[in-house]
């Protein structure tokens, strides 16, 4: 159904966009261990990706775009590289700049605590897809936050300097967290029908992990008003912010290029 | 660092010169003759270094990979670089020298890398393109390297050549399968393959006559063979996989011996060889610029790790 | 700045007075209450500033522009912003406040900008909507101002309105060239139309009923218009204009009132407003960000042009 | 002729990309003055380049890209947005990164200085309208020059700040200028037939005036090797550097994704 293939889009953009941003770290994190786990974290949500917009092809042909006939693109690709932007149903979160690795660890802790509750529920999806990958999901997100929390904490404790950037990093992440609990239409559709999960369902749980990392780390949790969207809109709207249509326009100038190439 | 009491020391450089004999290992804890140890690092050191800046050339196409498929492989390619690097750094403590001390030695400019590494890469077949020439030169170089004197720098090698040679087999599937699709994509293979075949036939290093350094190291057996043989090695095996593959190697010369049951072919330019060598790549300065950048940025958040992990052990 | 001895103030109070009552125009050097300065500065400052973080949402696409032609006029575009914010910081001085100190004043939150900046720019067609409805809303409420109180901006908005009806122009007819295009084309308009039209009724400030500076700074003749004339003149100019451009203004309220000779509209969402103006608009964060950086980075160069002009006045 | 076209090409594109960099400073520049001098070059710089790609399509229509059928694109645009990065023919001096405003200097100096140079040959051309559009860029450059100098001269006297960031940017942008005095065959060919300038015959005049810049501004000629080609080679041949792709990703991105549009 396009309800289900809209959903699938939503989790599968949040990854595809998050793996995007932290693969921009390769080569230039603060140290190799950290080059390579942004990297696995990347990896992982790739992967998360592909399944997800495979399932969003299935559920729904007509989401796909139009390539030219004969073109051997197939589905996942023409969905992640010739997609508009005002067709990504992503949350704004994960598209913004990365800005320092206090930033990055701050949203990724915001990010993986938030996907992770949501995947222990989709498991328990109808749509045996979604549960198939929100059961391979749980584990990937356990690490991904255990890893956020681990340098949050080290950073919150670090140094003046680390401490200064890490509260900078989480009130320049806050304003976009409200999106993350915020129900969409399709949301609740698909978890009326008992495939999707409708987030503001596990907006508590996530505050209480947030609470605890924050409450070991001696970092006051921000108390900074949501970013407004236009008009109502935000990310699963298709609604971005500026820096998303740069951010396509890199990640699909090559495949655009190439209509009917073949990799 | 062990440090060997000077009377022992010829006892010890008998012990030594008895386990080169053998082939055998050394390891950290023996008893080395100081230039040995300088020329491990140097070489480890090197190779470490080549891991690492080698992250950007491919690193550069990561977020414009044109499918999804390929950008996981290639962001698992890179980080199995980093991970290299992280051995090759290690491997290299065992000898006393810290990673941070190398890396300073790095961006200073005061240990280098593969020359390969100062070309730019300039279209997605590049990608694949490194991963067949270049990881593939890689291997000629390192799989006799398992086998090196210096124990875990040849433990280490028997890891990487493993995932080199998945590497390089990535890269091949990659071209072969862009040789398979448009016009436009085999002219991007051709032209790719046309601006590193020379560059990667120089990763061997000077010609014989022109290496100083070979007699020693073939001797302490840190390198097994000399340069101009693993050259005719690589050339040998990559002619029929060109050939496979659809395309020109752009050398002229190139032609099958059948006397010596090999292929004569070409001279590289040395004079370019030499130019990128010594700093004028078309990319040197923007290499060492981006590792600097990264290490200086980073610098915060290293300090923040130790305070904090200081701060434990205190507690 | 001028200082006024205590004991002519009712003296000057009365020429100030008969200077408004006239319609004429205040001078730097001549006599006005701190409150008429205040609140001259206030105004004032407040448009530079939205001249110049104005150039955000629009050079943001000028790397991005379709056609040269496009390039060059959206450039010359926003290099006039610059220069509009120029002449009102100039305006802003003779009332003795630094251009560094209003500087410093925006980035710290102190002054505000229009809150029509605080919107993203997300196709091209928006470069086209902001000089068509949002120079346009501009233009309402500027070239009232050409007769305003103080000399110093009313001269500056009438070069400024000069322009700004040139930049309308030029954002109608990219619109326009666009609604003659693909179907695509025609889609970005009307979606960029949908995004712009309750931002740009909300430039002239809330409901008159709510905006509890409009009666001193008209007594002062600061302002020359309520702010839902403005408003009604806006809706009134523009509607005919979307007609022949072929999109739908988004109200459904919209419609002609005969008896009125005048449309009436529907009412801006005024809690987004509020929160655009209090700082959680979709942009505001982002521009100040900007701002402050574009500032701080430009610090050494700035000290460097003083150093250097100091040197020259000693030598 | 393909020749003049190419060469037109050559002029066209130098003063593309150098606009494309001096417009990424708009409303990022060190102060108000700066945004408008630096917006007024680039301005300057691309309407040189609008005349320059009409005149290569002039020349020789195939030099244009093929578009859909009854696309309106003009062929100035099609030129600009639809060549990839191997056909551009611009020196690499022009498509580096902006660095700060010591290295944006540093390059202005030396390109301008170098195409005042050029344009300054080029007005005596036989065909008429590279001499038109010499004549009146040569008005132009003499004003960017004097700006680059001026702010060179501020820059190194300024403060000691200032004067290390400058000997950097220049140091940064040294390795590029031997490119700018190399001849390239075609360049030859256009010379020889009285239509275009060698660049190696102005090589003598532009170094005079840059050491008078630099002994103005007590600032050593850097001894730096030049930057090395790949195969021989460089920019004029259509081999540019890494960051030139992404240039020109950003710069085509909306052109490219409506071939048929009108704008």
């Amino acid at each position: 159904t396009h309800e289900l293939a809209t959903y699938c889009l939503m989790l599968a953009d949040d990854a595809l966009v998050m793996s995007h941003r932290l693969s921009q770290w390769c080569s230039n994190a603060p140290d190799l261990e950290e080059d390579i786990a942004l990297a696995n974290i990347a990896l992982d949500l790739l992967g998360q990706a592909r399944l997800l917009l495979a399932r969003a092809a299935a559920a729904d042909p007509s989401v796909v775009p139009a390539l030219p006939a004969g073109s051997p693109v197939p589905p996942e690709d023409a969905l992640a590289f010739f997609r508009g932007d005002r067709e990504f149903r992503n949350v704004r979160l994960v598209e913004t700049d990365n800005g320092d690795f206090a930033v990055t660890i701050a949203r990724l802790l915001l990010f993986s605590t938030w996907r992770l509750a949501l995947l222990q529920r989709l498991a328990a999806s109808r749509d045996h897809v979604l549960s198939a990958v929100a059961i391979k999901g749980v584990k990937e997100m356990t690490y991904h936050r255990d890893y956020a929390g681990r340098w949050f904490l080290t950073l919150a404790r670090g140094t003046e300097e680390s401490r200064r950037r890490l509260i900078a990093g989480l009130e320049a992440t806050w304003p976009l967290r409200a999106e993350l609990f915020t129900t969409h239409p399709v949301e609740l559709a698909v978890a009326g029908s008992g495939v999707g999960v409708d987030p503001s369902t596990v907006a508590d749980e996530v505050d209480v992990l947030l609470e605890q990392v924050f409450s070991m780390s001696g970092v006051d949790r921000p108390d900074i008003a949501p970013l407004a969207g236009v008009r109502g809109e935000t990310g699963r709207d298709g609604l971005h912010t500026e820096a998303f249509s740069r951010l396509l326009a890199e990640m699909q100038v090559v495949a655009r290029a190439h209509p009917m190439g073949s990799w | 660092m062990t440090l060997a009491p000077e009377a022992d020391e010829s006892e010890l450089r008998a012990v030594f010169e008895a386990t080169i004999e053998r082939h055998d290992r050394i390891e950290p804890r023996d008893w080395m003759p100081e230039a040995y140890r300088k020329t491990v690092i140097r070489q480890v050191a090197q190779h470490a270094h080549s891991e690492i800046i080698g992250m950007q050339p491919e690193g550069n196409w990561i977020t414009r990979a044109p499918s999804l498929r390929r950008k996981a492989i290639l962001l698992a390619k890179v980080q199995d670089e980093a991970g290299h690097g992280l051995y090759l750094y290690s491997a290299c403590e065992t000898l006393g020298v810290s990673r941070l001390e190398l890396t300073e030695m790095l961006i200073n400019g005061k240990q280098k890398y593969s020359s390969i590494f100062n070309y730019p890469t300039l279209s997605y077949a590049d990608v694949g393109t490194i991963g067949w020439l270049v990881d593939g030169a890689a291997i000629c170089n390192q799989v006799p390297l398992c086998r090196t004197s210096y124990g875990p720098y040849g433990r280490s090698m028997i890891r990487i050549c493993k995932e080199e040679s998945f590497h390089q087999r990535q890269g091949y599937e990659l071209l072969a399968t862009m040789m398979r699709g448009t016009d436009e994509q085999r002219e991007m293979v051709q032209e790719s393959v046309n601006r590193f075949w020379w560059p990667a036939l120089m990763m061997f290093g000077p010609p014989d006559d022109d290496s100083p350094n070979t007699a020693q190291s073939m001797a302490w057996g840190i390198k097994r063979n000399t340069n101009d043989d693993l050259r005719q090695r690589m050339v040998d095996m990559t002619v029929p996989q060109a050939k496979a593959l659809g395309v020109t190697l752009p050398d002229p010369e190139l032609r099958w011996n059948e006397e010596r049951q090999s292929h004569d072919f070409g001279s590289p330019d040395w004079d370019e060889f030499k130019d990128v060598i010594t700093g004028n790549g078309p990319c040197n300065t923007q290499r060492i610029a981006h590792r600097r950048r990264a290490h200086e940025d980073g610098a915060w958040v290293r300090e923040a790790a130790m305070a904090f992990a200081a701060r434990g052990a205190e507690a």
